[in-house]
């Protein structure tokens, strides 16, 4: 396998290629460019498998491979590759994901008939392309540039349907929303820039290292408005924060997400699963070495992480359409790999980025069949009894949402019972901040059993509510296939890492996410990362027993939710029994008033004050230009009146001249002396 | 004599358009614009510049001939080209150009007139660019006006009058003032210096030869005229508050007009800018870093917001013309590599972004016969093609990496961020940078009502997909986007080149 | 002899009656003849001078002043003579086409 | 010396007396056939005998007659007259404005009576002016003056049944008359003090008792308001916009260029060499401060000028405010001379005298363009210039120039002319001056643009018809076009004549 990382462009490359031939050819094309796609993610996930060996193999890869603008007596900005464990991780999940997700697209757009399917699958193959090169990214600059087309593909995608008004509206929406988070990001860059000299993630001007020997005053570097280094670096790491929010759809820049569910479900499991809500916390992971200088913002990032948990699952408990209380899922999962990272559970949360991108890959797969069986009629509450009558889609849904609930042994058990873990264990360690975002965790885990099989059980089970759920339009292999793919992987996953067992049987040797994560650069491997981490450990009655315990809890809580909702929704007729809540349903319905707020921001605040400005533009600023040629022109026409025609007026107005000059003058020259 | 060739050549194109008739000038004008092209081409090629053509760089395709004595003054006929001026010589054939070919569906009365000014227009604009003495570089300076008058007034909307009489009459006003104050610099320089060209006046201002005049010390004076050149080019740029005669001009003007009045007309303030206040009076620049780093700013966000309350797109795009040169102030004032560099990158990026946005309403303007926002809803359903390159483009302006703006601002707020003239640098900096929202936002609200959504128009024209000859020029403009922003070294490099010697400058007096 | 600044006040004396006239008469040949009397007046000093400074540049020059203003008289009466023929009067006042 | 080493040394007044000779010539001819219908003839020979004079005035010009190079000014007749750089420069300007109006009379005179008294009045009146410019004492100032003006009055009434013509005739008459009675009365005064009428003698003789400086300064005052009405400046302008609207075009531009440089001819010289400004402000017991005097003129003068002129709705009468404006543009070369100006005042003046060459050009190119508006039968106002440019774009292109180019826009003459005005004003510190220019400048663009905008941009209210292609007028037209373009490129001569032909002066 030597050398097999040279090759590592290609990864990116060949979506890339994807891309141009749909948008090119597409039309000309069986499938509409769709085959394109698939050999060509097919391609990046076969080279990336390989990749993921060699660097398992202890090999890694940090190479310039473009100067995109050299500066005469000034730093270089460039692009290149940094292959070491995390990215090649992210690297499969991520090519595998988009190559289940154009497969499935076979089924979910050729087989229903869509129009303008080569721009789907160009969008599709851009967007893989953006998110791979965002992945390998070496320095923070290219990665902000991946990043951002990262959201210009979410923007074409959602919107693919744009001959309707909703699509549209959530594309804007959904960029908007991440641009301002950019906003903060891009200056974070610049900020990152100006500060070090280098953006560069590893080798040896990375910034991160640059940032701990300037902390220990083995390096210099700039900071501005008269900050030190720790509070300039916890400015800077809080900007480039602002994308990681927006993008991972986290409090408060989560509403594009739900929205977001307009387009194509593939796309929302593209999205969702692996590329551009994933693209966030892969920042945060991937300059790690430079957060956990910061421990503000650390305890920020877990407090964000452990509230969005909570805040989305509540959400999710309520709503009607099975993608909506998906899309909540995602959110609120995401805020528990923030928590675990805020929380310096480094392998942790990437454990659950891992998990969780091939379970809610499988749940958004598994939705899109169900509502193609559904003729994309959304609403749980006309479904019901679809078990019998799709088993795969049923058993793979099953496995998935097991996993998302977290119940043991399917994949996301264990990764979130490690992140609760390693929070609790900090927070005991003496951070009060890090035990009130656990509680938030662990309330929230509760709730997610609970949305999670009040869906399974609304969609599949019970007496089916309408017509359409009595005869399902069926699915085809390409639609089984990548369902039972993910099925497998979302129950399996999760034993690449079950520290629990690890640490209450003292089997050694079952952490192998570790040891992987551990094989990377000096400077970014899991071990840096634990000794520059701030936090100390404490423990409730020893290690083993905090693992049991915190293990216990959130399992309990999970099959908690779960049997709560067993108890209200598996029934043949289930009913609302949300109304119940009365008040706080609507609240929770309306996601507590955010995007009225948001809109109302923008509409209540930025365009009166922008039509005011117009206002003022128009009449004072431009008032003043033309008022000043208007008075130029009265007084001509003042001026003009001189000449009132009647000769002696002039003699008369030319003697008085004359003398005015006369008296004037000889004052001056004092003739009168 | 290359230069002089060109310019030669461009005027005599002028001349030919105006004699044919109408039915071929659209045509012949476009064959006869490609001389130029070519020849900016081949100069490119044959650049062999190195250092700022003021500051005592070698300069190429120089030629520098006395013309006439004026007093103590010697006025010579002095061209030349550096890093500065290369790209946006080029940037000014290809524009034109396309502007020619985009002419062809709108302009349908008076061609050979129209083509001719557009061209004659060119080669005043290639004498800005390359003039290197005062004089010879004023000359072309105010000749711009007078085609640009006739364009607006003659092929305009139905305000056309007010729009053009206003154009013409406060950006004189402004050169005028920019006079005033440049010819007291000179004077307050003396004996030291014997001719008008403009590297011997920037060295010896270097050299500290200035000394005081009319009664003003040399510092006032130096200050004194700053502001007058200051206040004359900003009004060309345009700087808030000095923007007003600018959405009248685009609104009223053809397509192809505000094509070059965005593309190319605003760079020559911001050039102007750089050449003289910059570069003369660096040390002056930088005493007056904040109020101009302030005014940067004020264009930035109050053009942006205003961009956001139009519901004309050429209203839209004018307004966010402004906001974009806001930008091109805040990177001059930072006095670093990657500021006035991407400063100067962004005068090229922006020539041929907002000449893509301007044409891409126009065509769609050509079927629907309306830009207001309001009118239409779903275009991209009858013209897919064109709405593909307007939502490129609309990215482009909004920043979209690997594409030219992104370069162009990126260098910017970099060097702004880490300039050193202010403590406060960053905060402008920040300040500006929130205009890549607000740009986001009435560009996304634009689209999602005009392009997207279900397809309603009232109006009895109907709606189809644009000519090529249309269409061509947009993609054209839309790939040279994209190419400089995957590889911005292809001006960049020696735009820093050019840039750097203003950054080592004292420039004490 | 009489000191020259008496001619001078006698002289700006003459001129300003001239003016007077001038300002207050609405008839052209009145104007016309106010006229005369201001370059009268320069002709006295003129005189006058030319005997104080012993030279007789000053004699010839009033000389040329009345030949002058004879022409002028001549010129003035046509144009006066077109002016009645165009608006059957003399007054000054009347011809007020042109005005602003 | 002249050029003909062996010619007597009149020969050096050859321009004034070709005109004079024309003139004479033309009465003859009149005389002989007086309702000669050969129209072709009197234009043709009062443009020969200009253009000769012009010709030889320019070739002394290159000879360096009456300059430096060849033994320095030449004074005739008791230095009555003196034939230097400066006066053959303006008599070129005049001589080149009567050739371009007669030829253009050709036309604008074909089918009336008097044209031979038309012809040899204007070829008088050029002679007045050359010998303005010639004239060494204030004799002949006034003499020259008068014989400048008294055929003026006539030409201005020249359409007798006209009752514009005669009401404009009499006004310029009769402030005429009201100037030269004030102008007389000043020579007297100065006459008074100094006790000669010779220009040199003056200065020499300026050292006067301080009881004496009032009168003095009176007279040098009056002296000013005798040019202020040849050059159209306040507050003797009044006479100016009605008689350059009345009077018949062809006169108009004759009067508006050269009468007007004719004003600034004679006046150049009898404040630079009579009246040096540094004696005259540092007289004991006072001064005489004209500088002064002119700077406050000048801003007056272009002010009035140009603000009156932006609300005309008659492009004629909008020409005559623009004209007075342009005057006040040319008194800045009087304005900006100071003291201690050294060689800035030889730069200052020369700026002004080419502007006024230039100005010869572009101003009598358009009133002649108005002539032959007038012409075709077309009404005077801005709404009865629409669409002329496309009906005749020729000329409608050479109006366009002439305006640009008396706005001050490249690339035509009237650009450098005024820019190197102002920059020159500057160079004397007086960048204030060059502000209120410039102010002025810009507002003026604003209504010269109204015409261009008439005759290509606005559509004609009902359809128009142009009649005849009158040649002589388009011929006029274009030469002053084409003289006005190349004034730009070729503008080295004349500024550097300008300006050491003033700096002689000093």
């Amino acid at each position: 396998m030597a050398g097999i990382l040279e090759f590592a462009p290609a990864i990116v490359l060949l979506p890339f290629l994807s891309f141009l031939i749909a948008l090119g050819a597409g039309r000309y094309m069986p499938k509409g460019g769709a085959l394109a796609g698939i050999g060509a993610t097919a391609g990046s996930f076969a080279l990336s498998v390989a990749t993921f060996f060699a660097v398992s193999g202890g090999q890694n890869y940090n190479q310039t491979i473009y100067t995109w603008a050299e500066g005469l007596d000034a730093v270089n900005l460039t692009f290149g590759l940094l292959i070491d464990p995390l990215s090649a991780m992210m690297l499969v999940i991520v090519t595998l994901v988009a190559f289940l997700v154009h497969v499935f697209s076979l089924g979910y757009m050729n087989d229903e008939g869509e129009t303008g399917l080569p721009r789907y699958y160009a969008g599709l193959g851009l967007f893989t392309a953006s998110m791979l090169g965002f992945v390998v990214a070496d320095n923070l600059l290219m990665a902000f540039m991946f990043f951002e087309l990262v959201g210009l593909c979410s923007y074409l995608l959602i919107g693919f349907h744009f001959r309707q008004d909703g699509p549209p509206s959530a594309a804007k929406k959904a960029f908007l929303v991440t641009r301002f988070g950019d906003y903060f990001f891009l200056i974070g860059v610049v900020a990152v820039f100006a500060t070090f000299g280098s953006a560069a993630f590893a080798g040896p001007d990375a910034f991160p290292v640059l940032a701990e020997e300037a902390l220990h005053g083995e390096h210099s570097v700039n900071t501005f408005l008269g900050m030190g280094e720790q509070a300039w670096f916890t400015v800077v790491g809080l900007l480039v924060l602002g994308g990681v929010v927006g993008k991972s759809a986290q409090f408060p820049l989560h509403t594009w997400l739900p929205d977001a569910m307009e387009g194509p479900t593939p796309v929302s499991a593209l999205i969702h699963a692996a590329t551009m809500v994933a693209a966030g916390v892969y920042l945060v992971a991937r300059m790690y070495g430079f957060y956990v200088l910061t421990p503000t913002t650390l305890a920020i990032i877990a407090l964000i992480g452990g509230f969005t948990a909570l805040f989305a699952a509540t959400m999710g408990v309520v709503k009607k359409e099975i993608k909506q209380v998906l899309a909540y899922s995602t959110i609120s999962q995401y805020g528990y790999m923030m928590l675990g990272l805020g929380a310096g559970g480094y392998v942790a949360a990437t454990f659950h980025l891992m998990t969780h991108a091939f379970f809610k890959a499988l749940l958004f797969l598994g939705a899109g069949s169900v509502i193609i069986a559904m003729h994309h009629n959304e609403d749980m509450w006309d479904m019901g009894g679809l078990k019998d009558k799709m088993p795969v889609t049923y058993y793979a849904f099953l496995s998935g949402s097991l996993a998302l609930a977290g119940i043991v042994p399917f994949a996301g058990f264990w990764s979130k019972d490690e992140v609760l873990y390693e929070t609790l264990i900090h927070g005991l360690g003496g951070s009060p901040i890090l035990l009130a975002a656990y509680a938030m965790g662990l309330l929230a885990v509760f709730f997610t059993g609970f949305y999670t099989f009040r869906m399974v059980f609304l969609t599949f089970h019970g007496e089916p509510r309408s017509g359409t759920a009595r005869d399902p339009h069926g699915v085809r292999w390409n639609v089984k296939g990548p369902l039972a793919v993910l099925g497998v992987l979302a129950a399996t996953a999760g034993l690449v890492n079950m520290v629990p067992v690890e640490k209450l049987f003292g089997i050694k040797g079952i952490d192998f996410l570790h040891q992987f994560l551990d094989g990377s650069f000096s400077s970014l491997n899991a071990h840096h990362y634990a000794e520059l981490m701030p936090y100390s450990s404490g423990y409730i009655g020893g290690e083993t027993g905090t693992v049991a315990i915190g293990a216990a809890v959130s399992l309990g809580l999970a099959l908690a939710g779960a049997g709560l909702a067993h108890r209200l929704y598996n029934v043949p007729e289930p009913v609302e029994h949300t109304d119940k809540l009365g008040g706080i349903k609507t609240t929770l319905y309306n996601n507590y008033y955010q995007d009225e707020y948001q809109v109302w921001i923008a509409t209540g605040i930025v365009q009166p004050i922008s039509r005011a400005l117009d206002k003022f533009d128009q009449g004072i600023v431009d008032g003043v230009v033309n008022g000043l040629s208007s008075v130029s022109l009265f007084a001509g026409g003042r001026i003009k009146r001189l000449q009132t025609g009647v000769v002696s007026n002039y003699a008369a107005l030319l003697t008085l001249g004359l003398t005015a000059l006369i008296i004037g003058l000889g004052l001056i020259g004092g003739w009168f002396a | 004599m290359i230069i002089e060739a060109l310019i030669a050549v461009t005027f005599l194109a002028a001349l030919v358009t105006f004699v044919l008739p109408d039915r071929y000038a659209g045509k012949a004008a476009f064959a006869l614009s490609l001389i130029p092209v070519v020849g900016s081409l081949f100069m490119w090629q044959q650049y062999d510049a190195s250092g700022n053509a003021l500051l005592g760089g070698t300069v190429a395709f120089e030629t520098d001939v006395v013309w006439l004595q004026l007093g103590q003054y010697d006025l010579h006929w002095m061209v030349g080209v550096d890093g500065i001026s290369m790209p946006l010589i080029v940037l000014t054939t290809i524009l034109t150009t396309l502007a020619i070919v985009s002419a062809w569906t709108p302009i349908a009365e008076r061609q050979s007139q129209f083509f001719g000014l557009m061209l004659f227009m060119e080669a005043n604009l290639l004498g800005v660019f390359t003039a290197l003495d005062f004089f010879v570089w004023f000359i072309f300076w105010e000749a711009v006006l007078v085609p640009m008058y006739f364009l607006i007034g003659v092929w305009g909307g139905p305000r056309r009058k007010y729009a053009a009489i206003k154009f013409f009459v406060y950006t004189n006003i402004a050169s005028l003032v920019m006079f005033i104050g440049f010819i007291s610099l000179v004077f307050g320089l003396g004996d030291s210096i014997s001719s008008l060209r403009l590297p011997e006046i920037a060295q010896a201002l270097q050299a500290g030869q200035l000394g005081g005049f009319a009664g003003l010390s040399a510092g006032a004076l130096a200050s004194v005229a700053f502001i007058a050149m200051f206040f004359g080019f900003a009004v060309k740029v345009p700087v808030a508050p000095l923007h007003t005669w600018l959405p009248d001009a685009h609104v009223e003007a053809p397509t192809p007009v505000s094509v070059m009045l965005a593309g190319v007309l605003l760079k020559m303030g911001t050039y102007a800018l750089l050449r003289f206040n910059f570069t003369m009076l660096p040390e002056t620049a930088r005493s007056f870093a904040l109020p101009i780093a302030l005014l940067a700013v004020a264009s930035v966000i109050y053009g942006a917001l205003l961009a956001l309350a139009q519901q004309d797109l050429k209203r839209i795009v004018a307004y966010s013309s402004v906001s974009s040169m806001g930008y091109v102030i805040l990177g001059l004032i930072a006095y670093t590599t990657y500021g006035v560099g991407g400063a100067t990158f962004q005068m090229v990026a922006h020539g041929l972004i907002s000449g893509l946005m301007f044409m891409a309403v126009g065509v769609i303007y050509n079927t629907t016969h309306t830009r207001m926002v309001t009118d239409m809803s779903g275009v991209a359903d009858r013209m897919p093609v064109t709405a593909g390159i307007f939502v490129a483009g609309a990215f482009g302006y909004m920043g979209l990496p690997l594409m030219a703006g992104f370069a162009a601002e990126f260098f910017i707020f970099k060097g702004a961020f880490e300039s050193t003239v202010m403590e406060a640098m960053p905060l402008f900096t920040g300040a500006a940078m929130f205009g890549i929202v607000i740009v986001a936002g009435y560009l996304l609200f634009a689209m999602q009502r005009t392009l997207f959504g279900p397809f309603e128009f009232d109006g009895d024209y109907d709606v189809t997909s644009a000519p090529f000859h249309d269409v061509a020029p947009l993609a054209v403009l839309l790939l040279l986007t994209i190419v400089l922003g995957v590889s911005p070294d292809i001006f960049f490099t020696m735009i820093q080149d050019a840039v750097n010697p203003i950054l080592e400058l004292g420039g004490a007096f | 002899m009489v000191p020259p600044q008496y001619y001078l006040v006698l002289s700006a004396a003459i001129f300003c009656i001239g003016i007077f006239g001038l300002l207050t008469r609405r008839n052209a040949l009145l104007f016309l003849m106010s006229v005369e009397l201001m370059l009268n007046a320069a002709n006295i000093n003129l005189v006058a001078f030319s005997y104080y400074w012993g030279n007789v540049t000053g004699q010839t020059f009033g000389l040329f002043v009345l030949a002058l203003a004879a022409a002028e008289v001549a010129v003035g009466i046509g144009i006066i003579l077109t002016l009645y023929r165009n608006f059957d009067d003399v007054d000054v006042m009347n011809a007020t086409t042109m005005r602003w | 010396m002249t050029p003909l080493q062996t010619a007597p040394e009149w020969t050096a007044a050859a321009p004034a007396i070709i005109l004079a000779v024309t003139g004479l010539a033309l009465l003859l001819i009149d005389t002989i056939d007086p309702d000669t219908s050969s129209n072709g003839l009197l234009a043709g020979l009062s443009t020969l005998g200009s253009l000769a004079a012009g010709g030889v005035a320019g070739w002394f010009l290159t000879q360096g007659t009456g300059m430096e190079s060849s033994g320095g000014a030449i004074t005739l007749y008791g230095d009555a007259l003196v034939i230097d750089g400066m006066s053959l420069f303006f008599t070129l300007i005049f001589t080149s404005v009567a050739a371009m109006v007669s030829v253009a009379s050709y036309d604008y005179l074909a089918g009336r009576r008097y044209q031979g008294e038309f012809y040899s009045l204007v070829m008088f009146a050029a002679t007045g002016m050359t010998l303005m410019a010639m004239s060494n004492s204030l004799a002949t100032v006034f003499v020259s003056l008068e014989l400048a003006s008294l055929p003026s009055y006539a030409l201005v009434a020249f359409l007798k049944k006209n009752r514009g013509s005669i009401e404009a005739g009499l006004k310029y008459f009769l402030i005429g008359a009201l100037s030269s009675a004030v102008f007389a009365f000043g020579i007297s005064l100065v006459y008074a003090v100094t006790g000669t009428l010779l220009l040199p003698e003056i200065a020499a003789n300026l050292s006067v008792s301080s009881d004496l400086v009032g009168v003095l300064g009176l007279g040098v005052l009056m002296i000013a308001g005798g040019f202020a009405f040849k050059t159209a400046s306040v507050p003797f302008h009044f006479w100016a916009p009605e008689a350059y609207e009345g009077a018949p075009a062809p006169v108009s531009a004759f009067l508006s260029s050269a009468s007007k440089a004719a004003g600034f001819a004679v006046a150049f010289r009898v404040f630079t060499v009579a009246f040096p400004l540094g004696p005259v402000t540092s007289l004991n017991g006072g001064g005489v401060d004209w500088s002064l005097l002119f700077a406050v003129l000048a801003v007056v003068t272009m002010t009035l000028g140009n603000f009156a002129a932006a609300t005309q709705e008659n492009v004629k009468r909008m020409l005559a405010y623009s004209s007075i404006g342009h005057a006040g543009y040319a008194l800045i070369g009087l304005a900006a001379i100071t003291t201690d100006g050294g060689a800035a005042n030889g730069h200052v003046l020369g700026a002004s005298m080419a502007h006024l060459l230039v100005y010869g050009f572009m101003n009598t190119g358009a009133f002649l363009f108005i002539a032959m508006v007038e012409k075709w039968g077309l009404g005077r106002t801005f709404a009865d210039y629409n669409g002329i440019a496309s009906k005749a774009p020729i000329a409608a292109t050479a109006m366009t120039v002439f305006m640009f180019s008396l706005a001050g826009l490249p690339p035509f003459g009237g650009f450098l002319s005024k820019y190197f005005l102002f920059l020159s004003a500057i160079e004397s510190g007086f960048w204030w001056l060059a502000a209120v220019g410039a102010v002025n400048s810009a507002l003026s663009l604003f209504y010269y643009s109204r015409v261009v905008k008439a005759m290509w941009i606005e559509e004609p209210s009902e359809p128009l018809e142009i009649g005849s292609q009158p040649v002589g007028l388009y011929v006029a037209v274009i030469f002053a076009a084409v003289g006005t373009v190349l004034l730009l490129p070729g503008f080295r001569p004349v500024i550097e004549t300008a300006q050491t032909v003033a700096a002689a002066l000093f």
